[in-house]
């Protein structure tokens, strides 16, 4: 970590400076308050959308269960704002004041447990971390050390994220059931509601966005990251090399379900709600068509990924209900048809030589470098081919 | 809970219940069949299983609608004709799915996973357009509708019974399409090895095909029994898909004997649960059991111990 | 509870002393007759012009809600119409701008977002779940918008945002369980929903009224959304043997537990038991299939098959606008008087002003309404009768009964909670 | 069970080993031994259960009965990456290589340092560890082809890859299945003095088909066949015994 220029190149700092700019700079003066939120709202999505480009793209693992730790980390901050706003003030009509408005309905009458800790904001920022990370280690300790992968893993995790909706849906009381959590409104006195709170919001959103671009970057360009692509070609050679496989798989599936748990309580804080609809099956498989779209090897891609499958969502929703489920689904198809490698293999193939010749000012590598290459030289094409 | 019944309406119930969990089973099975048989011998996920079946259930609304309009005399036994009707469209969409998608996906399992999910949309918007948002009603002969009454208590449905002989006969059809025809024989020599079977002039592209559309058949025929027990809408389908694959994974992907022992446990199971607890508590604890089980045992019930 | 009622009562009814509800109905006379200047009766800044005046509809067209959502937009489209076509409101003709809520609740919060702050309409009609009720409830009250929601639910809310035109929940109980013990004899429930808030504060509800008249609740059970496998519970009930089967099941559920309950053997035509549902409505039926339903009751405020002259003019009107095989369900009545009493509490306040239409709605009374005579409570719910219906094959309701009083809406139920 | 054997002499002593597939027996009894330093080949006909002992000693395949010991160390306990750590390499029938990466890379990664999670992580390529892989990429005669990608190497330089990887790991016991399978004949002898190149401080088991190459390289050979040592000894004397005739040539 000491020198930033040994994980990020050239391309990648050209990357993410734009990536910045246009969340930073070209939005927020394109739009009025009320598409820069939707657009924020967007760009939550975009971290599951990089957690998957870790553990599918890159590791070849493929969830399609990522919506559960969304949720997760959406659940935690949404406790949090529900507790602060259901003050004993706030909540005087109550049979029992001072506890959320749905659990009174639900005639509980007193803070269950597991509520009582996200009293604490400090608690609820380690938990948006912790309780997705654990909940990931349980299920990848449970099924890597077992060889579980492939189709396995994601009919399992399918299953998880329907168990875990039925769950929140039948347990009302406590989890405010398929309403959700509603109604959040300050965070430590600070009304989320405003403007003014929503462009704040919307810029820490960014920042963490490009954290963990860069995160991931590292990650990726560390030799964990070779491991991956590595062990999605050929686990048993990763195995007999000396490596404990499902630590590797373990690891990068955690990381994925903490970044979607950060997008999930950046959601919940510029949305103002979490509710079981971003838990399930529907969600989850959608985070992972954001992900394809933008190219399911690249990090930036599957920002790019994001933004457009939710752009046209909204558009042609609006303006041609019929036709959207049409385009999504044969988006679906077009992406493992006709452009598996998605918006990231488009810009390589034809943007991207020229755009790496004018940053290095030097004429492209070929298959065989000179003698006197430096190390970095010998690093494969991030973007060689897509997982099978 | 039992103290207030009498022995005889204990016995009846559990008879009654025991009855139920063999009518989830047939349901279970004729859910999973086709499913396993796409997913177990060509190892490819069809996440529009359940559109296949909802077509089967719109092609039997048809066909209800049809004879009820202009040979209303054949009412009574149309449906038989909508299940052989449901068979060919599901199959000939099935054939026509593999021919345009499938077949390029063969050695990347988790795109299959993909495309079929935005085929199961389209199929899902192509319903809307076509039927309606609504559900549609199918409307059924009458000797399909009611019961037998046993005892006083006990009372079989007579649905349920239909649904269970069609299971007994598909299953019987399918283990010998697969184990005793020279297309199953075809089939699973592909299965085993593939560039062998083709270097002994099996036509595997071919048996690809069939193959798929088989299973989207049975998938059609399921989709219009179904009719009679649940609903049929545009997106009625979705329901099916956690359960059905569940199954199929549950019972050991190759194995078809796996899948019906797959749906006998987890039919019962559940039947047995939701006696005992609420409907939601019940299908929780049976999803829980069933990922908490494959996550011991990965390979699911039933799978050979075989050689790497 | 008692608190909030008070509160709101005391705060509604000083106000319209203040503002003098004679006032209000002079200004409406004569903003009737005299169409005023558009500053006049928008202060605000909401889409009004001297012609028009813009208002939301908000809806899934898309997704597993559009179902049933489908009918709320077709009726208040017919009564805007309707309204268009006899001159407006305060002169100006009824523009509107349809937004889809696409069965998810964010997309509805971001929708009705949109429709306040960027088309600044005068009123929403929209809104079918709870859920999506919730989600946009925050955006309404931020904003100061006005939402007219349709559908039946489960009470416990009362926003000054908000008019409820449909029956909150105890409308539908109270009033069906009165009936089932008196005229059926009922003495043992079986409480049944599918697994979410509406069904489980409902059979709550249910619950503490049949304990309340002394009867018994043997069996209270349920399945999560789109379950499809109902023999188990039928087996209980026909353990249990229960004089009324009380359910609440939604959605794809509805027409496998039908089914099956008929094909279990379990006859409604017959004495007992007793079927009586709040959830299904005649779009409902024309899933399930009226042969499957046939001796079911249901409770709710209106049948498409009620005789009087508001009804029928009010269901030629819209076949002629939608197509002959439509059906009209509860709900879809219910959107259909949003953009009515909208009308009427505009009109009484002479003013677009969300809070001056807000002041003017307790009291409005629309003698016009397909269901009978209907008024706005100072709760923001509705005075209406409630009714028991009879479902026959051809997927109508035969009127059985009908409460001599309107019920009145209680949103907080006291002891029922 | 037999006495258990504390002979040291060798470098590993698999004894009695014992797998079943439901019910059918792929290695039956088996007894086997590698001295320090020594090429040792594994022959017989298809399904003789050749694979299946080097997949039993690598951890790939558990044993039903048996044990396998390396440096005294009993290795049916441990799990396969363990294995490797003791000092066991293998190379596989097909090869096994990440075709996405350079040959750098895949070198690289074989590199025996930084295999936990944290130490991949924070894993540097220092000047050793690429002064290392261009050693041995010169060894298995890929030191010009360092920053291609895998994918594009040929058969042979695949299969030349694959030891380099192991190799990398300097393992004391390194398992060749087929390693000249698919090469042409100037590979195959590049590969026969490779061999012998690497033996050096090492023992290597090999499991191959082709005569003339074994005749090359072995110094010791074992004939199996179903699940059974049918023969042991030099390549002449096992190529003179009469039973492995008879498995070869049918009855």
């Amino acid at each position: 970590m000491t020198n930033v220029k040994s994980f990020l190149s050239r391309q990648d700092l050209l990357g993410l400076a734009i990536i910045a700019a246009v969340i930073f700079v070209l939005m927020p003066l394109a739009m009025d308050i009320f598409r820069l939120n939707l657009f924020g709202k967007y760009l939550t999505y975009a971290f599951v959308a990089i957690g998957l480009v870790l553990c599918w793209g890159r590791g070849g693992i493929l969830s399609l269960g990522q919506g559960v730790f969304f949720g997760l980390g959406g659940y935690c901050m949404a406790m949090y704002l529900k507790l602060e706003a259901s003050t004993p003030e706030a909540t005087a009509i109550q049979s029992t004041p001072g506890i959320p408005d749905f659990m009174d309905w639900n005639q509980i009458t007193a803070l269950p447990w597991f509520w009582e800790p996200f009293n604490s904001l400090t608690f609820t920022l380690i938990a948006i971390f912790v309780v997705p990370a654990a909940f990931a280690f349980i299920i990848g300790a449970a099924m890597f050390k077992r060889r579980v992968g492939g189709v396995y893993f994601a009919i399992i995790t399918q299953a998880i994220a329907a168990i875990l909706t039925i769950l929140i849906i039948g347990q009302q009381g406590y989890t405010g059931g398929v309403n959700g959590i509603t109604d959040l409104r300050t965070l430590k006195g600070w009304d989320i509601r405003t403007d003014e709170a929503k462009y704040i919001l919307y810029y820490v959103n960014g920042a963490l966005l490009i954290g963990a671009l860069v995160l991931c970057q590292f990650v990726l360009k560390s030799k964990l990251g070779r491991l991956l692509v590595a062990l999605r070609d050929k686990e048993d050679r990763v195995r007999f090399s000396g490596y404990d496989v499902a630590n590797f798989k373990i690891f990068v599936f955690c990381l994925a379900a903490v970044l979607s748990a950060v997008g999930g309580a950046m959601f919940t804080l510029q949305v103002g709600f979490m509710s079981p609809s971003f838990v399930g099956i529907v969600p989850s498989i959608e985070m992972v068509i954001f992900c394809a779209v933008g190219g399911r090897l690249s990090i930036f891609g599957a920002v790019y990924g994001t933004l457009l499958v939710n752009w046209a969502k909204t558009t042609f929703s609006e303006t041609f209900p019929e036709l959207w489920l049409f385009g999504l689904g044969a988006l679906f198809i077009a992406v493992v048809l006709v452009f598996p490698n998605g918006l990231a293999g488009l810009y390589r193939t034809y943007l991207g030589p020229y755009v790496d010749r004018w940053i290095s000012k030097k004429p492209p590598s070929g298959g065989t470098p000179a003698p006197a290459a430096t190390p970095a030289d010998y690093d494969a094409d991030p973007a060689a081919k897509p997982a099978e | 809970m039992f103290a207030d019944y009498t022995w005889t309406e204990l016995g009846s119930i559990f008879a009654m219940q025991g009855f139920a969990g063999l009518i989830l089973f047939s349901v279970f099975v004729l859910m999973a069949l086709g499913l396993a048989i796409i997913f177990g011998q060509m190892g490819v996920i069809n996440m529009a299983h359940g559109e296949f079946m909802i077509l089967g259930a719109y092609v039997t609304y048809l066909c209800s609608n049809f004879v009820q309009a202009y040979i209303p005399s054949l009412f009574g036994i149309y449906f038989f004709f909508a299940m052989a009707l449901a068979f060919v469209a599901a199959g000939a969409l099935g054939a026509l799915v593999e021919w345009a998608l499938i077949r390029h996906l063969y050695k990347r399992p988790l795109d299959t996973l993909l495309a079929t999910w935005g085929l199961s949309l389209i199929l899902q918007q192509a319903y809307r357009s076509i039927f309606g948002a609504r559900e549609v009603g199918v409307s059924l002969p009458n000797w399909l509708l009611g019961s037998v009454p046993l005892t006083d208590i006990i009372e079989i449905p007579i649905n349920g019974i239909f649904v269970m002989v069609l299971t007994l006969v598909i299953a019987i059809g399918v283990y010998f399409l697969l184990f005793r025809s020279r297309m199953g024989m075809q089939t699973r020599a592909v299965v085993q090895n593939r560039v062998m079977a083709g270097a002994v002039g099996i036509n595997t592209e071919k048996v690809d095909r069939n193959t798929f559309a088989l299973g989207c058949g049975i998938a059609g025929i399921a989709g219009s029994a179904f009719t009679m027990i649940g609903s049929t809408g545009p997106t009625a389908g979705q329901l099916y898909i956690v359960d059905t694959f569940l199954i199929v994974v549950f019972g050991g992907a190759a194995s078809l004997l796996g899948t019906i022992a797959s749906s006998f446990a987890i039919s019962q199971a559940q039947s047995t649960m939701e006696f005992f607890l609420s409907g939601s508590m019940a299908k929780v604890l049976t999803l829980l059991t069933v990922v908490g089980i494959l996550m011991l045992r990965p390979e699911g019930l039933f799978s050979l111990k075989m050689r790497r | 509870m008692r608190r909030l009622k008070d509160l709101i009562e005391n705060r509604l009814s000083r106000r319209s002393v203040l503002t003098g509800t004679a006032a209000a109905a002079m200004l409406a006379t004569a903003g009737a007759f005299a169409p005023s200047l558009a500053q006049d009766v928008n202060t605000t800044g909401l889409a009004v012009t001297d012609d028009t005046v813009t208002v939301g509809i908000l809806h899934s067209v898309t997704g597993t809600m559009a179902i049933s959502e489908t009918g709320s937009v077709q009726a208040e489209k017919l009564a805007i119409e309707q309204i268009n076509a006899m001159g407006g409101v305060l002169g100006r003709k009824i523009e509107y701008i349809q937004e889809d809520g696409a069965s998810d609740w964010p997309t509805f919060a971001e929708k009705a977002k949109k429709l306040l702050v960027n088309d600044k309409v005068a009123a929403v009609f929209g809104c079918w779940t709870s859920a999506s009720r919730k989600a946009v409830l925050p955006v309404f009250e931020q904003y100061n918008g006005m939402l007219y929601y349709p559908t039946f639910y489960e009470g416990l809310e009362q926003s000054p945002n908000v008019i409820y035109t449909g029956q909150e929940a105890t409308q539908q109980i109270i009033a069906g369980i009165d009936w089932v013990a008196k005229e059926k004899g009922a003495k043992s429930f079986y409480l049944l929903g599918s697994d979410y808030i509406w069904p489980r504060t409902s059979n709550k509800i249910a619950r503490k009224h049949i304990e309340k008249l002394g009867l018994k609740v043997v069996g209270e059970e349920y399945y999560p959304l789109g379950h499809t496998q109902f023999n188990s519970v039928i087996n209980k009930i026909k353990l249990k043997k229960p004089d009324v089967i009380y359910a609440i099941v939604v959605g794809g559920s509805n027409v496998a537990f039908y089914k099956q309950l008929k094909a279990a053997g379990i006859d409604m035509t017959k004495e007992k038991p007793v079927l009586l549902t709040i959830s299904v409505t005649e779009d409902e039926i024309r899933g399930i299939g009226g042969e499957n339903i046939e001796g079911a009751y249901a409770a709710m405020k209106y049948f498409q098959s009620l005789d009087n002259e508001n009804n029928k003019e009010f269901v030629k009107a819209f076949k002629e606008m939608w197509g002959d095989d439509i059906v009209i369900g509860d709900v879809t009545q219910a959107a259909y008087l949003g953009p009515w009493l909208w009308k009427a509490a505009v009109e009484k306040a002479g003013s677009f002003d969300i809070d001056k239409v807000r002041l003017a709605s307790p009291g409005i009374e629309l003698t016009t309404a397909p269901e009978g005579y209907v008024r706005i409570h100072e709760n923001h719910h509705l005075w209406s009768k409630t009714r028991i219906g009879l479902a026959k094959t051809d997927g109508q309701y035969d009127l059985v009964y009908e409460t001599e009083e309107l019920m009145e809406p209680d949103p907080f139920p006291e002891g029922y909670q | 069970m037999n006495v258990v054997s504390n002979n040291t002499d060798f470098l590993l002593s698999v004894e009695n080993l014992t797998v079943s597939f439901d019910g059918f027996k792929a290695v039956n009894d088996l007894n086997l031994y590698v001295d320090e330093n020594e090429i040792h080949v594994i022959i017989g006909p298809n399904g003789a259960g050749k694979t299946t002992v080097l997949d039993l000693i690598c951890g790939r395949t558990k044993a039903t009965d048996g044990s396998i010991k390396f440096r005294n160390k009993e290795l049916t306990e441990l799990r396969e990456h363990e294995i490797v750590r003791e000092g066991v390499g293998r190379k596989f029938q097909n090869p096994t290589i990440y075709e996405d990466l350079t040959v750098f890379e895949n070198l690289e990664i074989s590199f025996p340092r930084g295999r936990s999670v944290f130490g991949a992580l924070t894993f540097k390529r220092d000047a050793e560890v690429v002064t290392r892989v261009r050693e041995i990429a010169e060894m298995v005669f890929l030191d010009t082809l360092l920053g291609m990608q895998a994918a594009l190497l040929s058969h042979g330089q695949k299969q030349w890859l694959e030891i380099g990887m192991l190799l990398i790991q300097d393992p004391e016991l390194l398992m060749l299945d087929e390693p000249v399978a698919g090469m042409s004949v100037s590979e195959r002898k590049q590969t026969a003095k490779l061999l012998n190149e690497i033996t050096k401080g090492r023992s290597v088991m090999v499991v191959e088909h082709d005569m003339k190459f074994v005749e090359d390289i072995a110094h010791r050979v074992t004939v199996m066949h179903q699940g059974k040592i049918l023969a042991e000894g030099s390549m002449a004397k096992v190529q003179a015994d009469p039973k492995v005739v008879e498995v070869y040539l049918g009855h």
